[in-house]
């Protein structure tokens, strides 16, 4: 109970951090402890393997991805910011749609009560070898049950690569190169096969 | 289960709402992307409370799912962000109206 | 496992050389017929498996309740894949020799490897729609294999009417299949044959029995549907061996026997097919007297012993109809791979009246080409004689005496052409140098005779030369059972009757003892073969017929009736009935329908598109959040409606 | 427990024992290493400060923490000072859960034990990327701005070829359990079996503790420092303690997943006390391995490193995997 508490408190004013923030590293950064307090929260609702992947994959790859992209950016040209918006003609329509989202979204969730089907750990607790959400429970519902789907999100992955490679690689469409090629540079052998000067050749022989 | 599921939901949903403010008020395109990515775990908390509670571990594979399409969504957008910084150095996305039909 | 094995390796060959082609270069040949023997190979050891009390069936996947498919292998199929991959090596090997200059080496062992998977698969289907998977493959393969020289435009045009003849029986079948799903529900053999008295009303067996027999029909080239046949010999030797003799125009034959329940369950059918099986096989025996092409004789030769076949198993005499399916396959093989090596000698020359005299120079195919037309003529001993015999005297004891006659009056008429072909082509001297118009000849390029542009015959010289080891071997091979097949059929007791002791429903015995006995019926059919001998000899073997052969064939070529000539005008009939107001019907909608309707309507469309686009185009600012606020006002719509709908409580 | 003592109060217990023991073992590990290095190059290494230079690390810690702790005027303060923090947590937090022995009845000798222990080792490694890429880019400055891009690349490509080798030895052990998985070496090591997937953890252990010949993040003679140029003082001491850590870490988790754990070679007795020696020694042993490597080769040059990790190792590393999956699919109880 106090958990949880502690935990919404914290990815509440994470969130709004990242959303708020000056510069986009700030906004990773509350990202980041927002991610790592929803892990804990998917702890406290059993769900072992997703707060895992929630690190590894949200944090430690994609996110981790945003800080490289800034760090690339960032390399001298200027400041790789833009502060809080300057014409908020737009906050006002976009604060009373996600108000009104909000709004809708507590009303139907508050009035109609979700039917919990157990409110005791179901088979054992976290932790525990095939208990709901772990790793093995995950895995048959992924490759036996699922498998489809999976396989689907692949090939979206798959895609996912190909476009990234196309559009940020030195190429573009149709092979033609985007940015002139790097400068190569000519290698000479440190020792040159020398002929053997003429006056060695006579004193030999 | 101690924390009715509503209170998850209803976590979930101020954090919706956080991210949708994000996108729409903010012009830093990364700050946008990162919004966004609120907005999928905002979803992904609802889906993981609701297997929770019906102790369904459909909801997880659907949050899996979700984590893996955002991983691909994440690295499309930054690619091209950093294509179009490549190019002229904006940073405000209400200068990018490449698309303008 | 094994059954995979032999179902797959020819499709591996297929896939493979036609992928791997030119690189094999000349090790295609030998890769595809190796393959093709391994199948066979593989049978012989499934022999007991196939033999056993319950057959071999290997499921492969189910797609809905009671539509599993999977591969049978009974005793029936068994007979069948044998040949199909027996014969088949064969003639693989035989091929290397044939096709040895060929420039298209490869692709000619791929479409023969695709033959032989296609034809695998009809056989070994445990259901109706694998059977018709396999009945479409097959009609591709032979389309594939007749077009094999697709610069010849006769060569086009032949597949191309093969290939839509048998589409025709393809539709008979896919509406007989339609029938039977739409009774059963179900699509497998078993299945089917459990039901058949309790699913069906009389009317409807018959028209599923009619269906199927269309497509019988079509693919073994029964009247009306056998135009496409005498065509089909555009192809290479090899392939009218394979495909238009020995296996793929029995496909009908194994129909009717698979579905030997149906038929016996539905006398009409039985009559019906019985009455065409005879037809045909009088009509193209009478058609095969007139030809001077040695492929369109052996081709009408085949129609008519195909004849026979339909007869047989249309009368329920169905192990009778298998086991000339049996021997034929090996002389008609036989037959043709003799042929092939006249031809492949003579640089593509295939009209008998510009041959004779063969039997000097060419003593093997001489000796092949004998022992083939001494089988199908049905001289005693020989495999023709037993499983000929079988069949004729099957009519008589099922109560068909006008087919018997019909029967006894083919198998003189046999003699008779086969034996005209072997006098006219080996006896005498040879008359190739003699000019075509001395011979009554008009239009060489016209009657299909003249030399086939496939092979390189500017690099031959055009004179008879013995065959290499590869395209003889086979042929010798052939002969053992061609000579030796027949004994299995020996007696009243015999190693077939047994092999296929109650497989086959004999419902046929209760119509009743027949008037003659078999000997004396054999006796009948022997004094029919030697009237059409004694005719044969006398016109065209004999000592003083070989000296005026020159004149006697100008004078025959140029009275041959136009009837037969004209193989009773079926395409000309076909021509003026089908083809011409098909023609005109798609002019039609060429200059009406096409420009006015359809073309307008494409127009229009993108008319619209165009100007709904110009529409829909001041939305697209390009500001990204005005799209993400826009988004947003619709997940506040989505939302206000469920909290609207279900707010207010469950 | 069957104790009146409460649960939490035994792991904060247990969490200080192996907080102690882990922070000596840093530093003489420390020590350690520049022994070997000087022995190795002919010379005698530390030997001033105490007998055989053993209280070298102490004169380093009071160096360290009495040093002026600066923060550049071009760097982001919040990120500046985060960022070292952020790289000793995760170093330090694996230590929660690696296993060091086991007792006769199984129970593990590690302050907790988690069911996905080896994702869980895995995710701290994974934010502990965060550190060093936050550092460089905070300190506002170009050297560190690029270790911190070349660090964050090459972590990403490693981290990938490194789990796919650790899969093959979850699939042979069935489990994600660190316990489990040292059990299941009872009788063979997962080096033998794994040898493939033992050599790429080793090269990519070793690359993602930013260490020669991988060691481009601070490769001196391009970078000066990388990314901890600018540090100085205590933070700079946080970034070197956590680098030996990792290392550390990275030698335990070889030890756990390859080479048996605490179990000795050739059913020597293990279990307790013994166990614990042959974990040490196994772990020692790979820690060896690593200082011998940083004097023996050169360095990569950058594109060279991209090219083996995304060129090489995963390829190989993912050939294993489907090897490995396929080998115990067919003898499932081999």
């Amino acid at each position: 109970m106090i958990a949880f508490w502690i935990l919404a408190l914290l990815m509440i004013a994470s969130a709004v951090f990242t959303v708020t923030a000056r510069r986009p590293v700030h906004s990773v950064v509350g990202l980041l402890v927002n991610f790592i307090a929803l892990a804990a929260t998917y702890l406290t609702l059993q769900a072992e393997f997703l707060a895992v992947m929630q690190i590894v994959v949200y944090s430690g790859a994609i996110l981790i991805l945003f800080v490289f992209v800034i760090a690339l950016l960032s390399s001298g040209v200027r400041p790789f910011d833009v502060g809080p918006d300057r014409m908020p003609r737009i906050l006002v329509p976009a604060v009373v749609f996600a108000v009104l989202t909000l709004a809708g979204i507590t009303v139907t969730a508050l009035h109609t009560p979700v039917t919990v089907l157990q409110t005791t750990p179901t088979n054992g607790t976290t932790g525990d070898a095939g208990a709901f959400g772990s790793v093995a429970n995950f895995g048959v519902a992924l490759f036996a049950d699922n498998l489809l789907a999976f396989e689907v999100t692949a090939f979206i992955l798959m895609v996912a690569v190909i476009g990234v490679v196309l559009i940020a690689g030195d190429e573009g469409p149709g092979g033609v190169v985007r940015r002139r090629p790097k400068r190569v540079i000519k290698r000479e052998p440190i020792l040159k096969a020398r002929p053997p000067s003429p006056e060695l050749v006579e004193g030999s022989g | 289960m101690n924390v009715a599921p509503e209170n998850y939901v209803a976590l979930s949903a101020v954090l919706f709402f956080i991210g949708v403010v994000g996108v729409i008020a903010r012009r830093n395109p990364l700050i946008m992307l990162m919004s966004i990515e609120l907005l999928f775990n905002a979803a992904n908390l609802a889906l993981v409370t609701y297997a929770r509670a019906w102790v369904n571990n459909a909801g997880h594979i659907f949050a899996f799912l979700v984590i893996t399409v955002a991983a691909a969504e994440a690295a499309i957008g930054l690619a091209i962000v950093a294509v179009t910084f490549r190019k002229e150095p904006f940073v405000d996305v209400d200068e990018v109206s490449a698309l303008r039909g | 496992m094994l059954l995979y094995l032999v179902w797959l390796l020819p499709l591996v060959g297929g896939v493979g050389l036609w992928a791997f082609g030119p690189q094999l270069k000349s090790w295609a040949g030998p890769i595809g017929s190796a393959l093709v023997g391994v199948s066979f190979i593989a049978t012989l050891f499934l022999w007991r498996d196939a033999t056993a009390a319950r057959a071999l069936d290997v499921p492969l996947g189910s797609w809905l309740p009671g539509w599993s498919f999977g591969l049978l292998l009974d005793r029936l199929s068994l007979i069948w894949t044998l040949i199909i991959t027996g014969v088949g090596f064969l003639i693989h090997v035989y091929s290397i020799g044939y096709m040895d200059r060929d420039r298209a080496f490869a692709r000619f062992f791929a479409y023969m490897n695709f033959f032989v998977f296609a034809m695998l698969t009809l056989v070994l289907s445990d259901n109706v729609i694998g059977l018709l998977v396999g009945w479409g493959l097959v009609g591709l393969a032979s389309y594939f294999l007749i077009g094999f020289w697709f610069y010849k435009p006769t060569a086009v045009a032949a597949a191309r009417k093969a290939f839509v003849m048998n589409v025709v029986g393809d539709i008979g079948i896919m509406f007989a299949i339609f029938l039977i799903v739409a009774k059963l529900g179900g699509i497998g053999y078993g299945l089917i044959f459990a039901n058949v008295g309790s699913a069906f009303t009389p009317h409807e067996l018959f028209l599923v029995c009619l269906g199927l027999f269309i497509g019988c029909a079509a693919k073994s080239a029964q009247i009306p549907l056998h135009s496409w046949l005498p065509d089909a010999m555009e192809g290479p030797t090899p392939v009218s061996a394979l495909i238009h003799a020995a296996t793929m125009v029995t496909a009908g034959v194994y129909l009717v026997a698979r579905f030997a329940p149906l038929w016996s369950a539905s006398p009409d059918a039985q009559e019906l097919v019985g009455a065409i099986g005879a037809l045909t096989a009088i009509a193209g025996a009478i058609l095969g007297c007139a030809q001077w092409d040695i492929k369109r004789i052996l081709a009408y030769s085949t129609m008519s012993q195909i004849g026979y076949m339909i007869m047989g198993v249309g009368i329920g005499a169905y192990d009778a109809g298998v086991f000339h399916f049996l021997t034929h396959a090996f002389f008609k093989a036989q037959l043709f791979l003799g042929a092939g090596i006249i031809i492949h000698a003579l640089a593509d020359e295939q009209d008998v009246r510009r041959m004779g005299g063969l039997r000097k120079q060419m003593p093997f195919a001489f000796a092949a080409m004998l022992v083939g037309v001494l089988a199908i003529s049905g001289v005693p001993g020989l495999s023709g004689f037993f499983s000929k015999d079988a069949v004729v005297y099957g009519a008589l004891q099922t109560g068909h005496p006008w087919l018997y006659a019909v029967a006894v009056v083919t198998a003189g008429i046999t003699a008779y052409y086969m034996f005209r072909l072997l006098f006219v082509t080996f006896f005498g001297a040879y008359r190739g140098a003699v000019d075509p118009s001395d011979l009554g000849i008009r239009h060489p390029e016209l009657a299909g005779t003249a030399a086939s542009p496939g092979h390189h015959p500017e690099e031959e010289e055009p004179h008879p030369h013995a065959p290499g080891w590869l395209m003889s071997a086979p042929v010798a091979i052939l002969i053992v059972p061609t000579i030796a097949i027949g004994w299995l059929d020996f007696g009243s007791n015999s190693a077939w009757k047994q092999f296929f002791a109650g497989f086959f429903p004999r419902a046929a015995d209760a119509a009743g003892a027949a008037p003659i006995s078999e000997a004396v019926s054999t006796l009948l059919v022997l004094l029919a073969v030697a009237i059409g001998f004694a005719v044969a000899y006398a016109r065209y073997g004999a000592p003083a017929a070989l000296r005026g052969a020159i004149a006697r064939l100008r004078t025959e070529t140029i009275r041959m009736p136009g009837v037969l000539v004209n193989a009773y005008y079926f395409d000309a009939a076909f021509e003026a009935l089908l083809v011409r107001p098909a023609r005109a019907l798609g002019g039609w909608f060429d200059r009406t329908v096409d420009p006015h309707v359809i073309d307008a309507g494409v127009r229009e469309a993108a008319i619209s598109a165009q100007w709904l686009g110009h529409l829909f185009r001041s939305f697209q600012t390009g500001l990204v959040r005005a799209y993400a606020l826009t988004l947003a006002f619709g997940v506040a719509c989505i939302v206000a409606y469920y909290a609207l709908a279900f707010g207010g409580g469950r | 427990m069957t104790s009146a003592v409460p649960i939490w109060l035994i792991v904060l217990v247990k969490a200080l024992i192996v907080l102690f023991v882990v922070i000596t073992t840093f530093a003489y590990s420390m020590l350690f290493e520049r022994k070997i290095m000087g022995w190795m190059q002919l010379r005698p290494g530390p030997n001033r400060v105490g007998p055989w230079g053993m209280l070298q690390p102490a004169a380093d810690a009071v160096k360290m923490i009495f040093k002026e702790d600066l923060t550049p005027d071009t760097a982001d303060p919040l990120i500046y000072r985060l960022a070292p923090f952020i790289s000793l947590i995760c170093a330090m937090g694996t230590f929660a859960i690696i296993p060091f022995s086991a007792n006769a009845d199984g129970t593990l000798w590690s302050v907790g034990n988690v069911n996905a222990g080896i994702l869980f080792i895995f995710a701290l490694t994974s934010i502990g990327v965060y550190g060093i890429s936050l550092a460089g880019w905070a300190s506002g400055s170009k050297f560190p701005l690029l270790g911190s891009v070349r660090s964050t690349a090459q972590m990403i490509s490693y981290e990938l070829s490194m789990s796919m080798s650790v899969i093959g030895v979850l699939i042979l052990a069935g489990s994600t359990a660190l316990g489990d998985i040292v059990n299941a070496q009872y009788r063979l090591w997962f080096v033998v079996p794994q040898i493939v997937g033992f050599v790429i953890y080793l090269i990519t252990a070793i690359a993602e503790t930013n260490r020669a010949p991988f060691d481009l993040v601070e490769a001196e003679t391009e970078l000066v420092g990388g990314f901890h140029t600018e540090y100085s003082g205590l933070r700079f001491g946080l970034f070197f303690i956590a680098e030996y850590l990792n290392m550390i870490t990275v030698s335990c988790l070889a030890t756990l997943l390859f080479l048996g754990g605490w179990n000795g070679p050739f059913g020597l007795p293990s279990g307790g006390f013994v166990g614990l020696a042959w974990f040490v020694l196994k772990a020692g042993a790979f820690l060896f391995f690593y200082i011998w490597l940083r004097s023996t080769l050169p360095r990569f040059r950058y594109d060279r490193l991209m090219d083996f990790g995304w060129k090489v190792l995963l390829p190989v590393a993912t050939l294993n995997l489907i090897l490995t999956a396929v080998a115990v699919a067919l003898w499932p109880h081999a």
